[in-house]
């Protein structure tokens, strides 16, 4: 099973979900967080969203906040999946999965996972408006 | 040989995305003295605010740049 | 579309995340709670679980606690789905899910409505176990 | 009519799902008073911490069941 993954394709919550659910019977509660493509940002209508990554060292750093999250909190399993490339309007961006014994865990991961992936993973995003293009470069 | 490359806003502002420089044991502040030399304007823009990352992981001004190398500058992350 | 349901059969949540994305454009974070039955619990070895629960009022109650969510938090859309009767080990119990402009309240009314629904809405759960069934009655 | 129900392990020990009394205008205490004197004990098993819905609410003792009321009466709640 990889853990972590970076592709252009879109993805599959269920299979993902499934994944998570095999690696153990303990799981009682899976908590996920979906980021998908909004049409708005701060006053600019976003016509598509395209991403960028650092390869070697995005994948690495996912697999960092991965452990780090699996050492610090006490659940069973997470899987992380950021798409790249051009991403339309109401399409999947990044998927967190995390499954624990018992939710209030799951929460707590899943919510660090997110605001660390948006801290320390090199990946970019350009906004693509009417007026022209833009790199969000605002810090988290 | 030391690849430098750039990402995002900062490699279409720099206008490449990958310098190569026959350089070796020099600090990270060095290097971009000599980035700035051949490409005007660049110690400024990294100096509003990129990350630098040497191998893989962000790196301090003070690191030392050996052959084969891998310099990243970026701007602020924006995934998720 | 029906935002709140209590039934026998498995669901989708795949169908479910694309219901919550075909109500708004705006939703840029999706998350999810999914509870699944575990094999252990507080030392017993479970078989499977059977859940009962008195109908009219159930569903009543969770139309009410999602649209006190949706008062509450600075959200978009909710749906929420309870299974009822036999439940085998690593099946779906429950699925809550919650789209908003933004992460931060989309986990935090998610979090708000897994505790809310265990404490107010009338279902109960029975474990099977090897020594016999125990309907658990433990306050929240 | 009033049909009062019972759920869960509650409904186990009182060994029925549903009573039907024909009763009106009368308090939840004095109904639970009723229930105990046709099935001796339901009243402990209900002080032990039941809870008690009137037409789909959480009641209190002093509330007034009339005719065509539904009283439920169920152990604390499991769901999730």
């Amino acid at each position: 099973m990889e853990a972590v993954k970076i592709q252009k394709e879109d993805f599959s919550l269920e299979k993902e979900i499934e994944k998570i659910k095999s690696t153990s019977k303990r799981i009682g509660g899976i908590v996920t967080f979906l980021g998908t493509a909004r049409d708005f940002s701060k006053g600019k209508e976003i016509k598509k969203l395209v991403f960028e990554h650092y390869e070697d060292m995005a994948i690495e750093k996912l697999k960092e906040i991965r452990e780090k999250a699996l050492e610090r909190f006490d659940i069973i399993e997470v899987l992380i999946i950021h798409r790249t490339g051009e991403i339309g309007i109401g399409e999947n961006i990044v998927l967190i999965v995390v499954g624990a014994k018992h939710r209030k865990d799951a929460f707590s991961a899943c919510t660090w996972l997110i605001d660390e992936l948006k801290k320390v993973v090199p990946i970019w995003k350009k906004e693509i408006t009417a007026d022209g293009e833009i790199w969000v470069e605002e810090h988290a | 040989m030391v690849s430098v490359k750039f990402f995002a806003g900062l490699r279409e502002r720099v206008g490449t995305s990958e310098i190569k420089l026959d350089i070796s044991d020099v600090t990270l502040e060095e290097l971009i003295g000599i980035l700035d030399e051949k490409t005007p304007g660049i110690k400024e823009l990294i100096e509003s605010g990129a990350t630098i990352a040497l191998n893989r992981s962000v790196a301090k001004l003070t690191d030392v740049v050996k052959d084969k190398d891998v310099v990243a500058i970026f701007p602020p992350v924006s995934g998720g």
